[in-house]
């Protein structure tokens, strides 16, 4: 169960479908890194339901194919350069959803079902580029409108970063519950942690609602800071300076460059 | 008079007024008017009403998750949210996705978040876009993320209340499914909208002045209310209320 | 908020459809007895899943027209006495359950969708009883067999008995999250609490994740041992020797009046 | 030497080893052969098998409610699971609502639980059921909570494996779709099963004995998972291994 970063990142094939989380939760930027150092290819990112600093990392550092988002946010430190320029270039595929449908399309994976109903979204032009989305009606009432059919979402990865995890592989998340969703719905879950709990997470009465079982966990490394330069919840915030100076040179191809190499590859060099 | 209070306080005040007398309003990240606006009409209800800030550690009360804001919106339990929109057109359609032919966007915005789902659940959604130029107030958006309305046999809780802009406010009328202009903020004109509104809108003879916000709405604003918006928006609340975040 | 047990009686109106615990979970035996107190009639009782105790005694009482639960079962203590006794005279309409099916019809009211769908099921008898599931297909899979919908499960009350609750309706249920779909899924949420919690639960990271948050909740009544005979996971367990005493007496019709007498009628009474 | 162990002690170690190589077991309530089974697995897997166990606080894996049993086999992650019935009959429907013609039902059984799903999710569903009569083992139940057998469009990952009783080990044989006699527990014989037996079953002309447990793990049950199992099930425990509850 217990590992490092770099064989989270081993163990995330090319092309897999990975669902991460938004800036907000539990954002493994560790592992985020390790991907970029191993020269992941044709990833298909799942935002649950947004990505932020993390997708465009990804995007720019040329290891995404398709990107499945509600959203593509750096809150407010404005536009994603990257993933802007990804779009522009046409070299990235985006699947543009909505918030709630897919959390639902996660459902439907989490109950092992084929689709789950969803409200809203009739008469948006998002249903007519989706071939996953479709037009039900309610069975029980045939006098009731159209209503949308999402398609199960079934992630091959969930990649997080949470506070503690311990040794079985149970990872405390807190009220960030989409991680708890997405573990459930993917094949398999890697997780660095700040801290790897001693004891176990279940046992306490007080944590173990908060816990992700071990049971759909697959790996864990100890990573403290993973989250950094974005924020983790209840820990710390995001490193405002190091995120401005981020933006500042992601808007080149250049500047995107000598970041990464100072971040990621510089780093993993000097090991 | 108008020179006492800043267009934000404006805005607060306007938007706050909107929400005398609900339950339950929730509100987006990167919010800081409407989430102002939010606490303000808190703090005038008495303990009435439940405001929910999306992104903030100390104002959401959800254990649920990412889903639960929507799965709460569905059972009826929010009775008021904001959406924006890069673009806006006359039939209130909300574009947060981008500008050109999709998917080969010239422009692209971050995405459409939850505006397709909650635009159809949360019965009094209020548009809210500081910027009013014709470049956002467009004749028809160029994608859909959301439509401002629906035909009739469409399960549809809630739509367009109003619209919000650094210039006015417009009313949206849905038998007519169109916008009605109903005030301008103090210093604006009626023909300054028009100029710079690219869609067609309705108006009554006489268009009143937006209400300043009176004495009391100020102080409450710029005090509990300040102190409340900074644990969420420090810059903001700095930059209109003069206020420091002690944490 | 806070009130008392008979308030929160007198807020479960007569043929109110009101979901139930299992005597695993959390179960307010304390409101039970004050709604038989009260002379409640013909309530829609839920089990999510099961019921149990409280499920025999509210039906015995004659407080139930009908029963929609996946099982009636008292545990080790053996078969629910006065559950067969209305079955066997016909005074009680049982609509026949399976779990998952009673958490997916809570899910999909949770969701505000009109059904969801439920896997396994297809040729048992069960469906055959049940009008409100049908058959239906995956609109992605035209060549995929057959699959179970069920309609959305509203219910007016849930009714339930946590460790803590606090001042502003939030109540902690720990990992027996049964009860956080029943609250989300429910109109109301009546719940009776071991103890009153000095703060806030949302406040506190480790409780937080465990609690469902007063939004939800209409009213909250302490009661020390509320679940009492019955027990309240991680508190206390179950009066081996009260409980049955119970089974014994609910054997007759006799035996039946004589514990409402003492442990319903009686306490009340000497108010 | 079929007196050197208890009755129960030949059903788990029968069941136990059912369940070798598997991931993932999750046992009911109110079975405590199965669980103890499951737990004797546990023990004998080198920490490969892990055990789930309803109703358990110390060793249920579970946090989110009710439905994650459900959820969680259908996410193909347990890999066997155990049923009873009030009635089972040859082609392994199970009847746990009641006897007669439903709903005026004579026998009044708890109600189907689960069964109605997990029977089609779970790969190896081991029915099991102490008495074996004719009452229990009938032809045809008078109602199926759930079916042995489905039709070959029907999504169904799992179904019966076996059935264990008090008196024998039946296979089921998925291309037959019946009841083959495995082994009669020492004791026991072929007559005494057909005669309570009320369903056709197959068998091969040589019936085995169930093999009895052996020595190392007789000393294995009665060690650890005595103790282990003393948790959940202590009046069970106290009578067939004399443990007694520390807690």
């Amino acid at each position: 169960m217990m590992t490092s970063i770099e064989d989270l990142a081993a163990r995330i094939p090319d092309g897999a479908r990975v669902a991460l989380a938004p800036d907000y939760s539990g954002v493994s930027m560790a592992t985020v890194r390790a991907l970029i150092a191993r020269g992941a290819k044709d990833l298909h990112l799942i935002g649950v339901p947004s990505v932020g600093f993390q997708g465009d990392m990804l995007i720019g550092a040329g290891c995404v194919a398709t990107l499945e988002a509600a959203a593509v946010t750096l809150d407010e430190y404005g536009p994603a350069p990257q993933f802007n320029a990804a779009i522009k270039a046409g070299a990235l595929k985006m699947i543009d959803g909505t918030c709630p449908a897919i959390h639902a399309g996660l459902q439907a994976a989490e109950k092992g079902i084929p689709f789950m109903p969803v409200r809203g979204i009739v008469g948006s032009d998002l249903l007519t580029h989706r071939d996953d989305w479709t037009i039900g009606h309610d069975p029980f009432d045939e006098e009731d409108g159209p209503i949308v059919m999402v398609k199960a979402i079934r992630p091959d990865v969930t990649l997080i970063h949470a506070p503690l995890a311990d040794c079985h592989g149970n990872v405390w998340i807190g009220v960030r519950r989409e991680m708890m969703l997405m573990a459930h719905a993917s094949r398999n879950t890697l997780v660095t942690a700040e801290e790897i709990y001693d004891g176990d997470l279940l046992a306490d009465e007080r944590l173990a609602p908060g816990t992700i079982p071990g049971l759909y966990v697959s790996g864990v490394a100890e990573a403290a800071n993973g989250a950094w330069p974005v924020g983790l919840f209840g820990r710390y915030g995001p490193d405002d300076a190091h995120l401005r100076d981020y933006l500042q040179r992601a808007r080149t191809v250049d500047g995107f460059a000598s970041y990464l190499d100072e971040f990621v590859h510089a780093p993993k060099a000097a090991e | 008079m108008s020179t006492d209070f800043a267009p934000e306080e404006l805005l607060i005040a306007t938007v706050a007024d909107m929400l005398t007398g609900l339950g339950h309003v929730a509100v987006g990240a990167q919010s800081p008017i409407p989430g102002t606006a939010a606490l303000l009409a808190r703090a005038r209800s008495g303990g009435g009403l439940r405001v929910s800030m999306l992104g903030s550690e100390t104002h959401s009360p959800f254990t649920d998750g990412g889903r639960e804001l929507f799965d709460c919106a569905a059972q009826g339990r929010i009775d008021a949210f904001f959406l924006g929109g890069g673009q806006i057109d006359g039939q209130a359609n909300i574009n947060l996705v981008g500008i050109g032919d999709y998917p080969e966007t010239k422009v692209r915005f971050p995405g459409s978040f939850g505006s397709a789902y909650l635009y159809f659940l949360v019965p009094r959604v209020i548009l809210f876009r500081e910027e009013h130029t014709a470049r956002v107030l467009v004749p028809k958006v160029d994608f859909v993320s959301a439509p401002g309305v629906s035909e009739e046999n469409t399960y549809r809780k809630g739509g367009p209340h109003a619209l919000v802009t650094g210039r006015c406010v417009f009313d949206f009328d849905d038998a007519a499914k169109r916008f009605r202009l109903q005030s301008i903020h103090p210093g604006h004109t009626v023909d300054e909208v028009r100029e710079h509104t690219g869609f067609n809108f309705d108006m009554p003879d006489d268009v009143p002045e937006t209400p300043a916000p009176d004495a009391s709405t100020l102080a409450l604003l710029r005090g509990d209310v300040a102190e409340a918006v900074t644990e969420r928006y420090p810059a903001f609340a700095a930059k209109v209320f003069g206020t420091v975040n002690a944490a």
